[in-house]
């Protein structure tokens, strides 16, 4: 296409039917504004969810889309990249469908590296089902599976991605309408399985799970965007830094007051699984979240290397004939009735 | 004529087998092949779980099993004698290697005593060959080791049954010599031991005194191959990716005995077909889901427990009205059950193992040839009615050979989708007004974006729809484009005897031969009797219930405890019996005559 | 007398329904309820698919359904008025808030006009109030905000209601000083409006034209609670574990509406259940296998997609033969259907849908309180006869409430199961001869251990076995054990009218009430017909053929395409007709008498 | 039990059908020889398994076993452990039983921290389905569904297992008869999920696909111990060392001819996750294969905590009255009927 599309282009006539207030609603309106940004022509792009709230993003942007069954999009993703590798294809899922009942297909879909863009929309809650605890809520989330409070150690989004060898991993939330496309066009643009996990608010059944960062003035106090090459710095003032003791693999917070952060605080690599597993491990009161690109390495992607291999093409006439009479055969050719 | 080799698993069994079903072919028998495998991979030399079998029927003018009973038997060790000597007739012959018969073996395999000195083989006719010794005397000279010796027993053994058969050696001395192309000292021991054994018959005058010889096949003039049920699948795959002009793409998750099918197809990528290796079944059934949504012939095939696996996927195909082929090649179960063992339990399954009211087509091939045909039948009702096609095979057709035609690729069908590509007024649930198949529009096409999935959708536009009516009108229209599918395809008519009459027997699936093999005797013996044989169970054939009601007495013989008859019960309120086994075997012609004949006496 | 509420999800809807139906038990009615959700968690406000409605039908002697016809309708909105008006009988009486009918509003549910200037509404009693004028003016005064005031609404219509049939309001106010003991204002608001609405009714003298009043219900002294369909499952199992004296072990994941089960079992946790929210559904039932061979009570629970899934491991219980309860409250489908519409699609899924042969006990519990007894029973069978037992539950048995007499704890049954601690002459397939229940010794036994799994078992040893005429051994025991279950458990007989006839009405699961009360007034009206439930699905009950027989016709109402008719005309050759709808709501008594009038005539 | 038990009390009479030379023959009398050092009485021991070669492993270990379905081991293991916390659980699976279809499953056991022994039999290879390549197998393998050799990124188990969550993860092989025990040992002694590899030799399908593993003198050259508080030294000679760019997490060989490795080499640190995944990822000709115990740093398991929350009762009559009872209750007592 070459006229400049907007948002608009990536908008169907569904009425939304997510909560009021629901953070689902930023985040679409921020997929939209990206995918106008890249200017693929709409037919040319499928979005692929399983089911949850999250998953019913594909009725909200205008493109091909496929609302399939619980937990399964990326295998089905999958397999439409494999058909019809010229498409752009999105995934969309929650913490429930993602990595609870999908977790396996995430897995496997990161280690083989097709090329895929995932985004994990993570509100800690199975939502649609009414709200029980998900693999990402944190210990002691009272929902009704757990009213006394769940035990679980949670899920981390990142580091499992880690562990499954992806290379492409970002982070960003709903509640930052500028910093979300800019990652979303970075996952893109990268060649392999991106996974973004978009920390995201169920106004409903986890109101404030992701605490501060829905607050604009908070926001900047409890996230921290890493962005490669600069050094960690964070806070209004951008007077706290992050430096990452590398041996131990902790990570502990400069204070302006002590000296000048920017220049004490570690630069971030995004090619680096330490600093990528290190920002993604944070924890404790003062911790910010890490947001943006937390891990880029690039290798070359499952179809391109499958294609090396065995380049496609379609089965003709002859290619048939050679394999039906591959292997030993014999011609019978009797005038008569055998005996 | 019946002839079984049967040793350890490191004995080369299959490949004797093999060479011999080609020679027989070459010979112009018709001929029924079935490779008899082990659960376990390599079980310790010797013991009963290791032993080996294939067994082929070959002559003429039409074979229609591996046969009931063996006529000659080759045993190579104790174990081998143990598990198969109940398969020989009485009078059979039966050939052992008598150099493995030692006290060890035969411990091995269970026996108290030497088996050789048992009264019982008195029953059959025994010929003690040392094979191991003769094999060695012939190969040792030829610089082939130790080990490389004992290995060429088999070709010795395949050497004795061409001269007792008459055979041609050449073939397979060609085969020799590309097969091991790579390892001459072996190539040279192979062969030397294939004269040997061939001498060794001619100068003993060994099967002089076979009863009686093998009649010739009385199959039509063309080219043939001999073909297993897996690969005629992957080959009728291949075709209708050809006349589909569309990318197939195979996903699958390993499993016996559907595996064949992966293997088979990642052998022909280079051609043009995809396939995918998934994480698990739910993986691979979902990912041919997602390649039939970007426009491709999406396709998976497992046995039982990954099948069972697919179910809620395939309610999602069926919701979505996309194409599908599931292929199940049946095992015996319930569970793990017999992994390697050929039963037909998983009809109802694939009738109505999913949840809600979710309706799919279903074919079962008869033979192992028959597979090439059926899947392009597959391929075709997939595509004409975007729907899921559920293809019943079982271990037995899978792995059993028979000869095949080739057929010639242009008389193929064409079977090219009608993508849609207009948008005027499109929705992805208009359908044809004939078919009452749904548009399909593919991922890519200009100006068709729409949205798919599994809650229910308005007929009118597509979209997700929770009106009680439109759900109703839906399941409707589900239920009718299944059932349509008989209106547009051949009416039933049987495959052998009167088309009405006393007694009908009924099968579906791999009973197919000795359903065929009983009727053709009872036929012979001058009884009124038909057989009718299902390759579409779902939508049942048109006219099925006509011909039904035109016999007296309806049998229906089925490798599980009444599934078929179920539903023919249910359907036609007829009074059909069943003739049940689950022993993991395929039935006898024997049994399934006998049954036949104590029904038309009462 | 049949009344409904219907508003926006934020309404109060459900809790102003709850609230009614406790007082109408406790002014000795009986009662049906079924809350009616939308899909959506919240959809916008204002919107048709954001409703939210809660039906009730209350009286005596008996009630059967919660109505085919509404007599009050309360619609708090147009949304409301918009989708609920057509449950209106002609003359009912149509209650409005007269504040909520803005054009804004009435535009949003999709009216081009002022829906109460439409003609239409002249065919019903029509009274506009503005309900949420009239509680602001009742609250506002006691300190409640804007937002607390607009929430009372519902209690400022529960008062007018308790009003129009004669109810006190003290239980009310008492819960809600509990329910909002911390929220004193709300307390307050709520308990203002509720004494404002009754005080309304009073002097506008509202309801006094109602026609008939409610009869008295017609049952046994007792206590009593209301009880929801899921609810009673709760407690079944709870009072099973009891009974038992074992563990018991539910393990599930989240879905709508099997959801609930997992909710309740939940909060039982510090009285000695364990509950599992498992990665998945496959996982679920895995745990509870894993569970049940540890010695617990094993439970897993879901619906259609979820049970779908579990299919496989299913199949494993059923062939290590381990008590398992798999409780499935179907829904609407294929694949995702409609998940809060309710459907009786399943059955032959949980008949049929596992690979290989692999019989399941089934059990369908027929109204919401019977689930209490069926969870028992099921227990009983699992334990018993070691084996998995189904049951079918649906969405509108789950959701829906009726008043239940809480059983004598003492007078329940005990189920302690006998686990076998002696080693001589034990192995895992010891078969008991009544039952054929395969022996049962738990790890941690001294001097027991042994090994199950799913490949196939000898009947002698427990060892793997491969063996034939093993197989098919154990596959009769597998299916006789099952069959064998009819022998030891009541004969069916008519759940009312004779017990033979013209006409018996076959029905299994929800559709209990809608048959009865069509039975009923078909008695009443001097017709030959019987009502039949069937509440044992697998092995079908002892005596029903016989039963069957005994009638000239039978009609089989089902909420699927035909599925207990295909079970029972398969096994009896009856010629058993079907009545059936799929829209996701539940039979009308008068749709079931009709078409039973019709068959009646010809 | 207190007289001392042997390898035989955990052997049971069931023929063992793995193929001659199979490695898991080594491993069966490890473990066996394991739990007669450990001690518990062969029936309070249950092992679950899946299917695959590896999974026939329960009928080769007089306990109590079962033979479950492919992949879902752990989660059988995982009910079996709630209702039956006292039993001594371990599991055994294969690389595809594990990794493959189970994978979703070992994660969530792994994230959990349910306290069972997880064997992973790791030969890279679908064994009992004669030899398909599995998620453990290296890229290129070539298959009969991979004729042309793959191009999947392969899974490690190690640090899959880390991004999980796992607290305890070590590594070992069919061919080190003493160090099996050990590390079997220690992840029966870790309270909480212990993932221990067992790299493992398939015969027939992948002969020697751990190269050098399996032979006494290379194994020194090509693997190395990690122990807890000891430098990173391998080889024959103890002539090698291992350090750790912590900044980079890159590994790298040092000799003992520049210089005395047991000093310069970097101490092995079990309870470090920065370690643990730089010793599991090394890749390199030259690179030895971790073994040992790889990462051990246990958190409270799950039932523990469950425990602490809600102390597991028995159900009792009076309970079950209390709930039966609860809610608003109603009492009928009319003396006739009701009109
Ligand atoms: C097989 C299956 N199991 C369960 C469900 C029920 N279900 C629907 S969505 C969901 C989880 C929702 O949580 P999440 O994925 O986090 O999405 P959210 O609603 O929070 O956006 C569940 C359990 C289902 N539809 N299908
Ligand atoms: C549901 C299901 N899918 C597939 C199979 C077939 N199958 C059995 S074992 C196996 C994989 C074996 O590989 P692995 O787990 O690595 O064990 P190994 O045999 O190598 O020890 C497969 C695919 C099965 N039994 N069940
Ligand atoms: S339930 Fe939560 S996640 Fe779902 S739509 Fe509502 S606010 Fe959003
Ligand atoms: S196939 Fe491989 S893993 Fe399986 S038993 Fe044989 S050698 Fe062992
Ligand atoms: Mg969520
Ligand atoms: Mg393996």
């Amino acid at each position: 296409m070459n006229q400049q599309l907007t948002a608009k282009d990536f908008t169907t006539d569904q009425e939304i039917r997510w909560c009021p207030g629901c953070g689902d609603y930023a985040i679409v309106n921020a997929v939209r504004k990206t995918l106008a940004q890249i200017g693929t022509s709409p037919s040319d792009v499928a979005f692929v969810s399983g089911i949850g709230c999250a998953a019913r993003f594909p009725y909200y942007i205008d493109s091909y889309g496929f609302h399939t069954v619980h937990g399964r999009a990326p295998a089905v993703a999958s397999g439409l990249k494999l058909a019809n590798p010229e498409l752009d294809v999105w995934v969309v899922g929650g913490d429930g469908d993602f990595l609870s009942i999908g977790g396996n297909h995430l897995l496997h879909a990161l280690r083989r590296n097709i090329d895929l863009n995932l985004l994990l929309l993570n509100n800690a809650i199975y939502g649609l089902t009414k709200g029980q605890y998900s693999p990402t809520s944190p210990p002691g989330t009272r929902s009704p599976s757990t009213p006394a409070g769940s035990v679980d150690r949670p899920a981390n989004a990142v580091q499992f991605a880690l562990g499954a060898g992806a290379r492409f991993i970002a982070r960003s939330a709903d509640t930052l309408p500028n910093h979300l496309p800019e990652v979303l066009t970075r996952a893109h643009a990268h060649k392999g399985a991106s996974l973004v996990e978009i920390l995201q608010n169920c106004i409903v059944y986890n109101d404030g799970v992701w605490g501060g960062m829905a607050d604009k003035t908070t926001t900047q106090e409890l996230s921290i965007r890493v962005v490669h090459g600069e050094p960690m710095v964070f806070g209004k003032e951008s007077d706290k830094g992050l430096v990452i003791d590398f041996e131990s693999g902790n990570v502990s917070i400069i204070h302006e007051a002590d000296g000048p952060v920017a220049e004490r605080a570690t630069v971030y690599n995004e090619t680096s699984w330490v600093m990528a597993n290190a920002v993604a491990r944070m924890e404790g009161e003062d911790m910010p979240t890490a947001i943006g690109v937390i891990y880029c390495d690039p290798v070359e992607d499952y179809i391109t290397s499958l294609r090396k291999k065995i380049p496609f093409k379609v089965m003709n006439k002859d290619d048939l004939k050679d394999l039906l009479y591959a292997g030993g055969t014999w011609t019978r050719d009797e005038q008569s009735d055998p005996e | 004529m019946v002839v079984r080799f049967a040793g350890d698993s490191g004995d080369g069994v299959q490949i004797l087998g093999s060479e011999f079903a080609k020679s027989s072919a070459l010979n112009g028998h018709d001929l029924i092949t079935f490779p008899d495998f082990p659960a376990e991979i390599r079980a310790p030399v010797g013991t009963t779980f290791g032993v080996s079998a294939y067994q082929i029927q070959f002559g003429g003018p039409l074979v229609l099993t591996h046969g009931d009973e063996v006529d000659v038997l080759i045993a190579f060790n104790p174990a081998a004698l143990k598990t198969n000597l109940h398969s020989l007739r009485l009078g059979g012959l039966l050939i052992i290697d008598e150099g493995a018969y030692t006290p060890r073996n035969y411990k091995k395999a269970g026996y108290e005593g030497d088996p050789l000195e048992d009264e019982e083989l008195a029953k059959y006719q025994l010929l003690k060959i040392d094979i191991t010794a003769r094999t060695h005397e012939a190969v040792d000279a030829m610089g082939a080791s130790k080990k490389q010796g004992d290995r060429a027993k088999n070709f010795w053994a395949l050497g004795l049954v061409y001269w007792m058969f008459g055979r041609d050696r050449q073939e397979t001395i060609d085969w020799i010599k590309t097969k091991f192309a790579k390892i001459e000292e072996v190539a040279a021991a192979n062969t030397g031991a294939l004269n040997a054994g061939h001498a060794y018959g001619e100068t003993m005058e060994i099967g002089a005194d076979l009863a009686a010889k093998p009649q010739q096949a009385a199959l039509p003039n063309g080219t043939y191959r001999a073909i297993t049920g897996i690969d005629a699948m992957s080959l009728g795959l291949a075709a209708a990716a050809t006349c589909s002009g569309m990318k197939l793409a195979y996903c699958s998750y390993p499993i016996t005995p559907a595996t064949g099918l992966l293997h088979g197809l990642a052998k022909f990528q280079a051609k043009g077909v995809i396939t995918f290796q998934a994480e698990d079944e739910i993986a691979a059934v979902a990912a041919a889901i997602g390649a039939s949504f970007g426009g491709a012939l999406g396709i998976t095939g497992s046995s039982g427990p990954g099948i069972a696996l697919k179910a809620e996927a395939m309610g999602l195909a069926v919701g979505a009205e996309l194409p599908l082929i599931v292929v199940n090649v049946q095992r015996a179960g319930p569970s793990t059950g017999l992994p390697t063992k050929a039963e037909q339990a998983d009809l109802l399954m694939a009738m109505y193992g999913r949840h809600g009211e979710a309706p799919c087509a279903i074919l079962a091939p008869a033979t192992p040839a028959e597979c090439f045909q059926v899947m392009l039948d597959a391929a075709d009702i997939a595509l004409t009615y975007m729907t899921p096609v559920i293809v019943l095979a079982d271990g037995y057709i899978a792995n059993a050979a028979e000869p095949w035609q080739i057929p010639d690729v242009d008389s193929l069908p064409d079977l090219k989708p009608k993508f849609h590509t207009d948008p005027e007024g499109f929705h992805p649930f208009l359908r044809d007004e004939k078919t009452l198949a749904r548009a399909w529009a593919i991922p890519g096409t200009p100006g068709m974006q729409h949205r798919i999935g599994g809650i229910e959708r308005g007929a009118n536009n597509g979209h997700i729809s929770y009106e009680p009516e439109n759900h109703q009108q839906m399941t409707n229209f589900r239920a009718e484009k299944i059932a349509g599918i008989a209106n547009d395809r051949p009416a039933i008519t049987p495959d052998l005897g009167p088309s009405s009459g006393k007694l009908a027997i009924v099968g579906w699936g791999s009973t197919y031969g000795a359903i065929h093999g009983a009727v053709n005797e009872l036929n012979k013996d001058g009884k009124d009797v038909a057989h009718i044989h299902v390759r579409q169970m779902s939508p049942l054939p048109r006219g099925f219930e006509e011909l039904l009601r035109s016999y007296d007495h309806i049998l229906v013989p089925e490798m599980n405890m009444g599934q078929l008859v179920k539903l023919i019960r249910a359907e036609y309120l007829i009074d059909a019996k069943g003739l049940n086994q689950v022993t993991g075997k395929p039935f006898k012609v024997g049994k399934i005559k006998q049954t036949a004949l104590d029904m038309l006496e009462n």
